[in-house]
């Protein structure tokens, strides 16, 4: 595709820049503020937020714009994808003020953090290098590490905050090892300009495919993808829930633009290589997603064990090789971080005052405590489990849809029957909201606002699918 | 004169090693944190090589953010350790296991 | 000229008369229960005998018509409509006698009864329905008319539905008509296959297309295909006929009140199968191994079943017999290509076996619900009317010279001698004794019940007891409750007391012991006069049109080389001549000789019949148990069904299916996420050592390929 | 053609589904007006409905009363709806039903009415669009999203191991039904390829597609609608659903959800994939004439009322797919003569109506019973004549149009399929005509057990006969059912075009 080259690029990178300053002024004035003037913070963060989301629309390219000499790009999908980051760090925040405020954690390190590994997403989502990816990369990566270890009374988070950090050194590790192959084979780190040399050197050249197994790895790590996958389960169950509900949903956006980026547009020529690691890398992940969430109790963990059965379904629509393919993934990226997020909600809306409400014990009766909120959570599991009229269906279908177009009919098939093992779990939990009796007497304490955004997040996932074409067509539009 | 060959070679090697010793480690945490630089180091290794082989500054360029980056990585690292130990009063890796399934 | 809006009244006016009863019961009342079902019948009555006058005397064409299109599938029409000819206004006219007979007959015997108006609504109906299976011009309806008097039967026979033996009889009674049924609906299936009409006007002029047809049934054995529809129609005769060896159910339909019996269980419903084989006449023709087939099974069900009403006590189960075998008369006069003479003896059997039936229910209202013979006897003078007319039924029914079953039965036999096709030689000798067995079964009821000493003055407990176990045989099979007594007892009175009580039904049986029989109302005695007066006089009046005359003409039709009564109708020379005739043939000594060895044995000798059935226990328990259908049917049938019905449930469903398939992978599934969680051991190094492993596997598989 | 304008089929879709969700507003506070909003709405539901048949045009095969907007443009996919001859029927069936099912529910349901009668007005909604809509993604959608309701339905108001069941329910027809996802998006590819992308049902129907092609996506159908009929031996799910689940929901399940099986062979299975149909329909048969006896046997067994008629159901419905599945062997038999074609998918059809009203009725039945007893074990009862005369009268006459007795309908369906199965085959005839008696004996025996018989027990003594609102519920199926029995002609009017152009379809390869 032509685009548009511009050495000075500042007002491509408009936000990050905002994003940048405004960090930096938020940590300053965090520093001045007492513990009962945090909402300050909080505040700030949210107009940071908005700011961000106007200047990104201000500046909205309607083309692909490459600056600071090809180390960034600015493309409309990339403006898409911020924009949904935005709102989901956003939407997150305003879930977890009152978990934070209850448990302590209502520092301004917190909001900081957020911004920073939001810093790093968009880092990585208007990477136009390889070295741009990786500060992107460990940019998001090192401020998760420090959120998962945010609440410092806690062993489990500490522990699995360490099992991360190693887990994704290693994984960035294996990524630079990848990327060095790559720089040295194709004699350039920048993407597009990759492209063409691993064209004129050949799809086939063992070092390039060497250099991709490294960097495979690193994607399906940061994806939690199998056999990749095993800090999934542990840093989501360890980490406080809002610190899991961020993890769960923007990084999930970030890895997917890691995919866009470097294999798509990076190696699009060794597609046929990629394809097939990431078959097998999607289909274990459906089938250990899947088979293991069954057998959890812990709501927390058995949605970690759907990411990664989930984190499969999107590999599919990038496996595919084709635009439908990385347009379907998008679409499933976007819709499951707006159903991941939900579900999180659901656990802070029933928390309370010593009390995680992450047990699937804890979601018995609720449609005699709270028929709406039951609803809501129904709503958000069916549209998990990819059951229609819920949106989670139409990013199911789309991707679906892509495999099949490339004559991967089978693997279509496996994937939808392997779906069909995860519909259990999710109705086990609709099971213990709707027949089962209440154990306990407690009532949803949680605020308006949490009440009025979770509330809103169930019927988007409900309106969306119903007109699944407001999404569908917005991702059609940026992934021509 | 060192041909290319040789320093890739060194580079898997370190490379290797320092997984090995990520894996075959059972005890010290600490063990962990050095052998993710001896990895990164090993991609350093990589990186200089073939800038130097391609004539090319990027290379170069990327180690030196590799370093920084492993700085503030051992940074956090060791931070996440203090936690950890603050709270488990031990840095056994083998003692690392209170959340499995 | 015949009018639809009259037979549409002939049939409709039952039909409102039983709704009206059934659902409004409680409304009008039993008078007027009784008094708007008599009305429709009557009004059906008046209605057909004006139908076949119009016919007969009149000239009227024959109607062939349609009321309305039942629906149109394929290109098949199936219609409702009406064919009246010689044949349907004989059957409406005979039909319709004989209910309004019962209907009248009924107010008297069931007037205890606390279901009057159901039982009324019961009989109208099904007036109704025997009226729409003869009339039918098409298959559809006929097949409506058969099931719609199966089902009455059903809910007659189990009329006194507390009564276990009953609704276990009025099952049985189902299910084996349901197997006849079965087959009928093949025959209809091929019938409509082979001619694509279900019309009779229509399969008639195409019955071609079917001979021409073979149809290869099992691999290699061609089958013709006109063959094979006859036997299946001819199956459904056999379920709704009480031919061997469907006939069980029909000696248990006795656990209905007798005018049903009467009714649906001698006169009217059982005869259906004979009407339909005859209405089929042009069909059955072209088949020669198929009027075999009806030939054997009528001549088997005529002696056999004859023979166990040599041994049976309880006198409607005589009667019962006795119908079985004149049943196999008819058959076996169809299969000889006789349908003159098994219509012949259809509508002379019609009205004598209904007076028979009568006249035993009107005894068993005298003797207050005792159905035991052994306990009667000398009734004569006690009720002089209804010995009268028993007796007379009893000539007609072993073809006393002159009497109409006389000139049936006769005319039968001698078509039979006649014929030729396989098995009629068989069949010859099989009528031909069961002329001794009937007059000697039929006698020995008339003896038992109104001659000799009054037995039923003394209770004697062991002849109770035996009574009970030859008695019981009718019931062994019901599984339940050998004390059939009990119920006859309790619920003939209308206590709805539960039969398993048999404390109750034995103070019952007790306090009524020695009796004392009386004559029935008039109510039930005219019955029976206006039957008696047709078995004596309507064989000698009908015979020259029915048998030797045009009367069937166009309806029957019969090929030139199976013509056996065209063949006896040479030397026709009017009925005297026929009785004269009749002399000079060995059948009816046999006849005498049946009425002399009774007399001898229960008025002379009554000592000699227990020797003898001593002497031959065997076959005497052979009969006594009939032949053991029923036991191996239940064996058979009734438990091997279950049986494979619940191997088929525990082991092909819950176990295989939902067990091993089912459950059995969701559980594999379970079993598979313990394993597989196991996976994630907690450990750092194991998590490593898998992004490890994955690595090296996606390095191998790209390099070291 | 049709003189109705406004969109009648979408009101017909979305009434109910508006009445649902206004009950859940309303609450169980205020379930007095509601049971009445339910009772309005679907009644004013199967109004319209009729308007449906009387404005029906029965000359054509075409669809009619058509609706249709963009829905999906990126996947060509439309909010189209429409009826022929196969959906219009069921779809006024299925708003016969409802209004009973809300009638019987009126009194017995006190746990937490309002969303009971939400599901059920929901699941109506769903249901009619089911049958209406043209666009194989909206059907797709429609289909499931069916589930959810049942599923709740079966979860929160039904027996003991409601849980197993309902489960077992959503995941056994879930599992059948992805495939056909699968081989849907394959068909709309297809298309793509044919150069018009689209996912209307017609345009599947008009796909050119090769063997193989037509054999998975056949076999993707199967499952899905063999699971729905549902055919042995994938019937497994059915005897657990009916048993736990509420009368209501029995009624539903039997009387309308097993005929989306039967109208999904029709509409998609035999005219999308006709040659893989003509390789396979030897399986189909086999399995059918199974189910017809097999179940049989096993319903023969059945200590539980409703498993009993559940089973009976499942072999009724064998019926339905014999029916549908003749033509090719009629073809092959009468060398290419596909004159008892029609008369199969007749039958099928006819099956289908009547079944429909039958065994809902019979469901009633027990239902009526287990009000009162709240017991479904046949043992537990015993001459109910004796207490409910009423009551016995309507359930001699439905078991007796369960059985197929002539002059109700539960006989035109079997009688019709029989006599086109003969045409094929001589024994598909016998094994087919075997239903008559075992389909009696079990219906009878089990109103042997139940009705007749001296009282059993002090239950029995105290029951006490239908009311008025049992009698009308079960009245008017009564009615139904003499009619249809007396007089189908008019259904099969209505149905004959697009019979016949089904079977012109079906016979014209697609190779």
């Amino acid at each position: 595709m032509e685009a548009v080259v511009t050495n000075f690029g500042m007002q491509a990178a408009a936000a990050e820049i905002f994003l940048l300053t405004a960090i930096c002024v938020i940590l300053l004035v965090d520093v001045f503020l007492d513990d009962s003037k945090r909402w300050v913070t909080y505040g700030l963060t949210m107009l940071t937020l908005a700011g961000c989301a106007f200047v990104t629309v201000n500046y909205a390219v309607d083309g692909r714009v490459i600056a600071f000499d090809g180390m960034f790009i600015a493309d409309p999908m990339g403006d898409v994808l911020k924009l949904f980051t935005y709102g989901t760090v956003a939407v997150s925040l305003l879930y977890s003020r009152e978990y934070l405020q209850r448990n302590g954690l209502f520092r301004g390190e917190f909001f900081i953090l957020a911004l920073v590994a939001m810093l790093g997403v968009m880092v990585m989502v208007s990477a136009g290098s390889l070295l741009t990816v990786y500060l992107g990369v460990e940019l998001l990566s090192l401020s998760l590490y420090a959120m998962v270890a945010f609440d410092r009374d806690s062993g489990v988070a500490a522990e699995s905050a360490m099992k991360y950090f190693v887990l994704g050194a290693i994984a960035s590790g294996a990524l630079l090892y990848g990327f060095s192959i790559l720089y040295g084979v194709a004699g350039t780190l920048q993407l597009d300009e990759l492209a063409v040399a691993v064209r004129e050197v050949g799809a086939g050249n063992l070092g390039l495919i060497f250099g991709l197994a490294f960097v495979i790895v690193g994607i399906a790590f940061k994806f939690g993808a199998v056999p990749f996958h095993m800090w999934v389960p542990d840093v989501y169950h360890g980490a406080p829930t809002p610190v899991t509900m961020f993890i769960g949903s923007a990084p999930k956006i970030a890895s997917f633009i890691l995919a866009i980026r470097v294999l798509a547009e990076g190696l699009d020529a060794m597609v046929a290589s990629w394809q097939n690691m990431l078959i097998a890398i999607s289909i274990a992940s459906m089938i250990i997603g899947n088979v293991v969430a069954i057998a959890q109790t812990n709501l927390k963990r058995m949605l970690a064990y759907s990411t990664i059965s989930h984190v499969g379904f999107i590999l599919l629509g990038i496996l595919a090789g084709t635009n439908d393919g990385y347009r379907a993934s998008m679409f499933y990226t976007l819709t499951y971080v707006i159903m991941a997020v939900g579900s999180f909600g659901m656990i802070l809306l029933l928390s309370r005052k010593g009390f995680e409400g992450d047990q699937l014990e804890d979601f018995k009766g609720l449609a005699r405590k709270s028929p709406w909120f039951a609803a809501v959570m129904m709503m958000l599991m069916f549209s998990t489990a990819g059951v229609p009229p819920f949106v989670g269906f139409w990013a199911k279908i789309a991707v679906l849809g892509a495999v099949v177009n490339v004559g991967l009919s089978w693997l279509a098939a496996v994937a939808v029957l392997l779906s069909v093992v995860g519909a259990f779990y999710y109705l086990r939990v609709i099971k213990l909201m709707y027949f089962d009796e209440p154990t306990d007497t407690y009532n949803i304490e949680a605020g308006g606002t949490l009440r009025a955004v979770l509330s809103a997040n169930g019927v988007a996932v409900l309106a969306l699918g119903i007109f699944p074409s407001v999404l569908l067509d917005l991702c059609a539009r940026v992934l021509p | 004169m060192i041909s290319l060959n040789f320093v890739l070679m060194l580079a898997g090697i370190l490379f290797a090693l320092s997984v090995a010793g990520i894996f075959l480690n059972r005890k010290n945490v600490i063990l962990l944190l050095m052998c993710i630089e001896l990895m990164l180091l090993a991609v350093n290794f990589n990186f200089i090589a073939f800038a130097r082989q391609l004539g090319d500054l990027g290379g170069q360029v990327f180690v030196f953010f590799i370093l920084t980056v492993a700085a503030a990585e051992s940074a956090i690292g060791l931070a996440i350790l203090v936690v950890l130990f603050r709270e488990r009063k031990s840095i056994n890796v083998e003692q690392l296991d209170t959340m499995k399934g | 000229m015949i009018s639809q809006s009259v037979l549409l009244t002939i049939v409709l006016a039952p039909l409102l008369a039983a709704i009206l009863a059934g659902l409004a019961g409680k409304v009008i009342g039993r008078a007027g229960a009784h008094t708007v079902t008599i009305a429709g019948v009557a009004i059906a009555f008046g209605l057909s005998a004006y139908v076949l006058k119009l016919l007969l005397v009149d000239g009227a064409p024959i109607v062939n018509q349609t009321v309305y299109t039942w629906l149109v599938s394929d290109g098949i029409r199936m219609e409702v409509g009406f064919l009246v000819d010689n044949l349907s206004a004989m059957m409406m006219t005979v039909v319709t006698f004989v209910s309004l007979c019962v209907h009248v007959y009924t107010i008297g015997y069931m007037k205890e009864d606390p279901g009057y108006q159901r039982f009324f609504a019961y009989i109208s109906l099904f007036t109704f329905s025997m009226l729409m299976l003869v009339m039918s011009n098409n298959f559809m309806q006929l097949f409506f008319g058969w099931e719609a008097v199966g089902v009455v039967s059903y809910l007659l026979i189990g009329f006194w539905y507390t009564r276990p033996s009953a609704i276990f009889a009025n099952l049985k009674a189902f299910l084996v008509n349901r197997v006849g049924d079965f087959g009928f609906v093949l025959g209809i299936a091929g019938v409509a296959y082979y001619t694509g009409s279900l019309d009779y006007a229509t399969v008639f002029d195409a019955r071609d297309a079917i001979v021409a047809n073979t149809m290869e049934i099992f691999p290699g054995v061609e089958w013709q295909a006109i063959t094979v529809v006859c036997i299946c129609l001819f199956v459904g005769a056999m379920g709704k006929s009480a031919q061997v060896p469907l006939h069980v159910w029909l000696p248990d339909s006795m656990e209905g009140p007798t005018p049903i019996s009467a009714l649906i269980h001698a006169a009217t419903m059982v005869t259906a199968g004979i009407f339909m084989v005859a209405r089929m006449s042009p069909l059955f023709e072209l088949s020669e191994v198929a009027l075999s087939t009806v030939l054997v099974i009528g001549a088997t069900t005529a002696f056999f079943m004859g023979l166990l009403g040599l041994v049976n006590n309880d006198i409607k189960r005589v009667v019962a017999y006795s119908t079985l075998s004149q049943l196999g008369y008819m058959t076996v006069a169809l299969g000889v290509s006789a349908y003159a003479g098994a219509l012949f003896h259809l509508m002379t059997h019609a009205f004598f076996k209904a007076l028979l039936f009568l006249a035993a229910g009107s005894v068993i209202i005298g003797m207050h619900h005792e159905q035991d013979m052994r306990k009667m006897g000398g009734l004569k003078k006690y009720m002089p009317i209804t010995y009268w007319t028993s007796a007379i039924g009893t000539l007609a029914l072993i073809g006393f010279p002159g009497t109409s079953g006389f000139f049936s039965k006769d005319a039968l036999i001698e078509a039979v001698h006649a014929s030729h096709i396989p098995g009629a030689t068989y069949a010859y000798w099989c009528v031909f004794l069961g002329v001794f067995i009937t007059a000697f079964y039929s006698f020995r009821l008339v003896f038992m019940t109104f001659h000799g000493p009054e037995r039923f003055r003394e209770v004697s407990h062991e002849s109770h007891g035996e009574s009970n176990s030859t008695h019981l045989t009718s019931d062994a099979d019901a599984g339940h409750e050998p004390d059939t007594h009990a119920d006859h007892g309790a619920a003939a009175h209308g206590h709805h007391a539960p039969a398993g009580a048999h404390a109750v039904a034995h103070d019952d049986h007790g306090h009524h012991g020695p009796v004392e029989p009386h004559e029935s109302p008039w109510v039930v005695t005219l019955p029976l006069i206006l039957l008696a007066i047709p078995s004596l006089f309507i064989g000698a009046v009908t015979i020259g049109p029915m048998l030797f005359g045009d009367f069937f003409n166009g309806v029957l039709f019969v090929n030139e080389e199976h013509n056996v009564l065209g063949h006896i109708g040479e030397e026709w020379h009017g009925p005297l001549g026929f009785i004269l005739h009749a002399f000079q043939q060995p059948a009816i000594y046999l006849a005498f000789a049946g009425w002399a060895a009774a007399w001898f044995l229960y008025i002379k000798r009554p000592d000699l019949p227990a020797v003898i059935a001593g002497k031959f226990s065997a076959l005497y328990h052979l009969f006594a148990k009939k032949f053991y259908f029923d036991e191996i049917y239940q064996a058979v049938f009734a438990r091997g069904s279950v049986g494979l019905g619940t191997a088929l449930w525990r082991v092909g469903d819950v176990a295989l299916i939902d067990g091993a398939a089912v459950n059995g992978s969701a559980r594999a599934v379970g079993w598979l996420s313990g394993v597989m969680r196991r996976l994630q051991s907690g450990y750092l190094y194991h998590y490593a050592f898998a992004m490890i492993i994955g690595l090296s596997v996606l390095l191998a598989w790209y390099v070291l390929r | 053609m049709s003189t109705i304008t406004w969109p009648i089929l979408s009101v017909l879709m979305w009434l109910p589904i508006a009445g649902g969700v206004a009950m859940i507003l309303l609450g169980d506070k205020g379930i007095a007006a509601g049971r009445w909003i339910a009772l309005i709405t679907t009644a004013v539901t199967f109004g319209i409905s009729t308007l449906l048949w009387t404005n029906f045009d029965t000359t054509t095969a075409a669809m009619q009363f058509v609706e249709e907007r963009t829905w999906i443009p990126l996947f060509n996919s439309y909010y189209a709806l429409g009826v022929d001859g196969f959906a219009m029927p069921l779809i006024v069936l299925t708003a016969f039903i409802t209004p009973l099912v809300v009638i019987a529910g009126w009194s017995v349901i006190d746990k937490r009415p309002a969303q009971y009668y939400a599901a059920f007005l929901i699941l109506e909604g769903l249901m009619i669009g089911v049958f209406a809509s043209l666009d194989a993604l909206l059907f797709y959608v429609l289909w499931e999203a069916m589930l959810i309701p049942m599923f709740i339905i079966i979860g929160i108001w039904g027996g003991p191991r409601r849980v197993y069941a309902t489960i077992k329910f959503f995941l056994y027809t879930f599992l059948g039904s992805v495939l056909m996802l699968v081989s849907l998006i394959y068909m709309y590819l297809q298309t793509c390829d044919a150069g018009q992308c689209s996912y209307a049902i017609a345009d599947f129907q008009r796909l050119p597609l090769g063997l193989n092609e037509q054999l998975f996506i056949f076999v993707a159908f199967l499952a899905a609608f063999a699971v729905k009929v549902p055919m042995w031996p994938v019937h497994t799910w059915l005897p657990d659903a009916h048993v736990e689940a509420p009368t209501g929901g029995s009624v539903i399940l039997a009387a309308i959800m097993l005929k989306m099986g039967g109208y999904g062979f029709l509409r998609f299975s035999l005219p999308i994939t006709p040659d893989a149909s003509d390789t396979l329909d030897w399986l189909v048969i086999s399995l059918s004439l199974i189910g017809v006896v097999y179940i049989g046997f096993v319903a023969l067994v059945q200590q539980d009322m409703k498993k009993l008629i559940a089973y009976s159901s499942i072999a009724h419905m064998g019926f339905v797919t014999l029916g549908s599945f003749l033509t090719f062997e009629l073809m092959r038999v009468n060398s290419g003569d596909t004159t008892g074609a029609a008369m199969g998918i007749d039958g099928a059809m006819v099956q289908m109506i009547s079944h429909g009203l039958i065994s809902g009725a019979m469901f009633f039945c027990v239902g009526v019973l287990y009000d009162r007893v709240h017991s479904r074990e046949i043992s537990s009862y015993g001459g109910v004549v004796n207490t409910m005369p009423i009551f016995a009268a309507f359930m001699v006459l439905f078991g007796m149009a369960n059985s197929g007795l002539p002059a109700t309908s539960g006989f035109v369906g079997e009688f019709l399929v029989i006599l086109a199965s003969f045409r094929a085959d001589f024994w598909y005839a016998f094994l087919a005509g075997l239903t008559l008696i075992l389909g009696a004996a079990y219906t009878l025996w089990l109103v042997k057990r139940v009705v007749f018989g001296p009282v059993a027990n002090h239950h029995v003594a105290e029951l006490t006969d239908v009311n008025g609102r049992e009698f009308l519920v079960l009245g008017v199926l009564a009615l139904a059912v003499l009619g249809l029995g007396l007089w189908p002609a008019p259904l099969l009017d209505v149905m004959r075009p697009t019979v016949e152009n089904l079977v012109q379809q079906i016979t014209v390869s697609k190779l």
